[in-house]
């Protein structure tokens, strides 16, 4: 059953030096605050997976928190690359990265596989590419009706999973509406699960019979943490900040200014300072939600 | 009269006309997602869009500047979550139409996305493959949309993220792929197709304006010419004009950083 | 892009002798009025799939119209045993029943490796039990990461699948909500796809971002058939008429009895049928939907 | 006073008794369905009840008839398809304990609910397997609910429709299975557990006013009984009376069929 916390404490109860971390969410729902919160913890040597690392992994690498990337885009949305990352991989500042790349399909595939308990997932797809050259993570599998062959990865199953979400129930109970990305399948194939919220609710009221709900006994903390997705968004509650997504490319693009950036808004702060972006961002509910 | 356009419309109006209202098309950000809505929004208006993001049958009103804008499932008849996209509707064969792009091409249509130098010494670390190798070995045809330049049409790529024509010749076929593979390559000069045998792309197009030498002098590989080659029609003013009106609410809801 | 038409050119349009055919509906939404359709329509040599073969099989399989059966589980639920389906099975009555039979796990990978465009399905089970020692298509495949041994079977790929959806609407679109059984991947797998439905709508209007809905080009045909699921249920039109189960064991026990009530139930009659059972046990709209 | 009651209502109380808050039940209907309701309206109200017509977490005012009665989607948390709940739940290693029947068992607790007699030439065609296979193989243990007779409790069976601990001893182990598999066998005279070493179902608890003999007499092999032998503690009143109200509700409900 899931625990109500303070980020502090549901970070500190969730993630350790050397885990393998996942944090989702597909542009919609991006759980930053929980990224500066692992930074300010000093995490280190950490495995960090992600299909798009971007904004929040830029910050987590360039920190010096990771020793290794499983991802299969990196970069800042429409805006260019991440200095950060391109950093730690061309020259090995502030730390060597080790690469583990797939594709988006790799990926997807993979956190399914590790939700629904298989060591492996089989896809269509790597035909007459490089990247099963640079991934002994990329291997096949033949069809044993067909004689057909297919790419087979391994399962993604992380020591914690690390998604942002629309509300939590006083049960614990968390739903994600709208993109969801592969928020689900990261927390169902993790050991461990914490999710923030944008908000508490008594219940969730009338809804789909369908709703895309994770019960409280498959996540392990709850964070109250209005805003945590910044500069992400949260679907009816506030938009995307486009303008910091352009703005993170000359923040990042020097050693110090970067860290000049991170003292001052993420090491010397704390999650409260996301809500003054959900008020500056605040969006109209949606029709449909 | 005529109204004046950049050579980014000119790409933009080539690449939709290419669509129709049976397309399914998966759809990525930029100029591939100018194409397909202006394509919505002029001769195909039932063209079904699908983004990564989940999002099936998006009918947005400006254009995303991500890939996961909210407005792209706003609109949407549904939202599904990427590892269903990916299975049942990209893998699935679902889609009739895949967009792609890249810092490097070759004649064959091979694309890199993700490293300028040795993989593990890169030069330049690009962002990598996303979902373009199951893209492109997954849609029922691949167009790409890429601006020519000797830096990115090479004669020879430092990687390869997703297959085009492979070797060229009945590579794809010899992989056991079914599907088509890049059928067209659209730039700010002209459009190729692959030569019905070789597989190598040929200009089959060029736009107004441009010559056989331009082109040359942008291509890292010596150029081929189809036989009937033709001009590309310029962008209609209906074209211009209805591209123009989303560039415009597109700017007028995102600001600045449309 | 889906079409709307009667149920008899829906059924004619999309299923021919020697089709496989897959009917599905978990319980909830089982697709009654386009089987009477196949019944009055003469169909044979039909290989039929369903996780659940009850009382639709049943009465396809007592007229005739089939030569082979894939399932996992064959019963009238909660009364007792299909008697016509023995019948086949035990007598070869009205002709031989080639039974291909599977677990529902499988029976569930195996539709959705087909809506995924893969020819096999992998999953955990079958160790240490019969089933693969009677049924050729459940093989091995070894995980070439850990070497784990796990089950596969084919993927199903069906001529046409028929299911009975709540709502359609103008543009040919299905909306599933509720129990959802199969029913997508099952559309999604086939070949053809026939809907029938409770309404058609203009527009689904509000609903949650995520519903569960078939857009109109995965759709060959739609029918609109009020109470097309009866004995069984759609949420928020009918209830479930259970003791419609229980009468069917009496029905359907012997051959004449059937006989005699397939010609006044079925053979007589038309879709137009199913509406009044919908009056009958007509439901209060659900709080939910 | 202790209130009369039936054989049936002693097997509902003896498996309720085994569950508790912290369980993910995957139920199945009749019997287990019962229990399952008795213990969330007793001593285990926050038990997690699964079916798997997909409806998690539901809390049915009322028992279902059927495994996808629309009780249980209106009062579930949420309902996730069919293949999603064989995958991520199931499989997924999230169900501590799963309910399981059959025609036949034998001593290790295997059942079979496919066939009786030669499966290509059957004297009696049985339902079929259901998800019992796989739910034998992933949920944390089995509990198994059968009424006992010399013709369902048998030395073999005619076929292994899931699996209990096979041949014994460590041949769930030797298969590769981390799963404890059934860890109860209650019936309408006894309860048997697993011996630690051979795995035989070994009865370590009788119910009241039932023989050991009477046992014998409808097993079809050799009893072992438990050197700690115990009586079944009888229904409390309370236990009874929830369950007489639950059938009642039931029947309000559904009318004679229930």
């Amino acid at each position: 059953m899931s625990e109500l916390m303070s980020l502090a404490d549901a970070v500190a109860a969730t993630v350790s030096d050397g885990d393998t971390v996942a944090m989702e969410g597909f542009t919609h729902l991006i759980p930053h605050a929980a990224g500066h919160e692992i930074i300010r913890q000093g995490r280190r040597r950490l495995t960090l997976v992600r299909m798009t690392p971007d904004i929040i992994y830029d910050q987590l690498i360039g920190m010096g928190c990771a020793e290794k990337l499983v991802f299969s885009w990196g970069g800042n949305p429409g805006v260019g690359s991440l200095h950060r990352l391109r950093d730690a991989v061309e020259n090995g500042w502030p730390r060597p990265l080790a690469l583990e790349e797939h594709s988006h399909g790799a990926m997807a595939n993979a956190y399914a596989a590790g939700a629904a308990g298989l060591p492996f997932a089989v896809l269509r797809g790597y035909l007459g590419v490089d990247l099963p050259k640079v991934n002994p993570n990329i291997r096949t599998v033949t069809c044993p009706f067909t004689g057909e062959t297919f790419a087979a990865v391994p399962a993604l199953r992380p020591d914690t999973a690390i998604i942002h979400a629309l509300k939590a129930d006083r049960a614990g109970n968390v739903l994600i509406e709208g993109i969801l990305g592969v928020q689900k399948e990261a927390v169902l194939a993790a050991r461990r699960a914490l999710v923030t919220v944008e908000q508490i609710v008594e219940d969730f009221g009338p809804r789909s019979p369908n709703a895309v709900i994770l019960p409280s006994w498959t996540v392990t903390a709850v964070a109250h943490v209005p805003g945590g997705a910044h500069p992400s968004y949260a679907s009816g509650y506030y938009k995307r900040d486009n303008a910091f997504y352009l703005a993170w490319d000359a923040i990042a693009r020097d050693r110090d200014g970067f860290i000049a950036w991170m003292k001052a808004n993420v090491l010397d702060k704390g999650p409260e300072a996301f809500a003054a972006h959900r008020r500056r961002l605040a969006a109209p509910a949606e029709e449909r939600s | 009269m005529t109204l004046a356009y950049t050579a980014t419309e000119m790409m933009t109006a080539a690449a939709a006309r290419a669509l129709n209202s049976r397309d399914v098309c998966f759809v990525g950000i930029d100029l591939p997602s100018a194409a397909c809505n202006l394509a919505r929004l002029t001769h195909a208006p039932g063209i079904k869009l699908i983004y990564e993001s989940g999002t099936i049958e998006t009918k947005p009103n400006v254009l995303p500047l991500s890939i996961g804008d909210g407005e792209l499932c706003e609109t949407a008849l549904t939202t599904v979550s990427v590892p269903e996209m990916f299975r049942y509707w990209l893998q699935g064969g679902r889609v009739t139409v895949g967009f792609l792009g890249g810092a490097q091409i070759d004649r064959f249509a091979n694309l890199n996305t993700i490293v300028i130098g040795a993989y593990d010494k890169p030069a330049v670390r690009l962002p990598g493959s996303g979902g373009a190798p199951e893209i492109a070995n997954c849609c029922g045809e691949i167009f790409i949309t890429m601006r020519q330049s000797k830096r990115s049409f090479v004669d020879r790529l430092d990687f390869i993220t997703s297959l085009g024509h492979g070797e060229g010749g009945d590579h794809r076929a010899r992989l056991g792929l079914k599907t088509k593979g890049p059928t067209k390559l659209i730039t700010d000069l002209c459009v190729f197709e692959p030569d019905p045998e070789t597989r190598e792309m040929t200009v089959v197009s060029i736009h107004p304006g441009i010559t056989a030498e331009q082109i040359e002098a942008n291509t890292g590989w010596p150029v081929r010419f189809a036989a009937n080659l033709v001009e590309t029609p310029a962008p209609s003013d209906l074209e211009l004009r209805v591209l123009r009106d989303l560039h415009a609410r597109t700017k007028r809801a995102h600001g600045e950083q449309a």
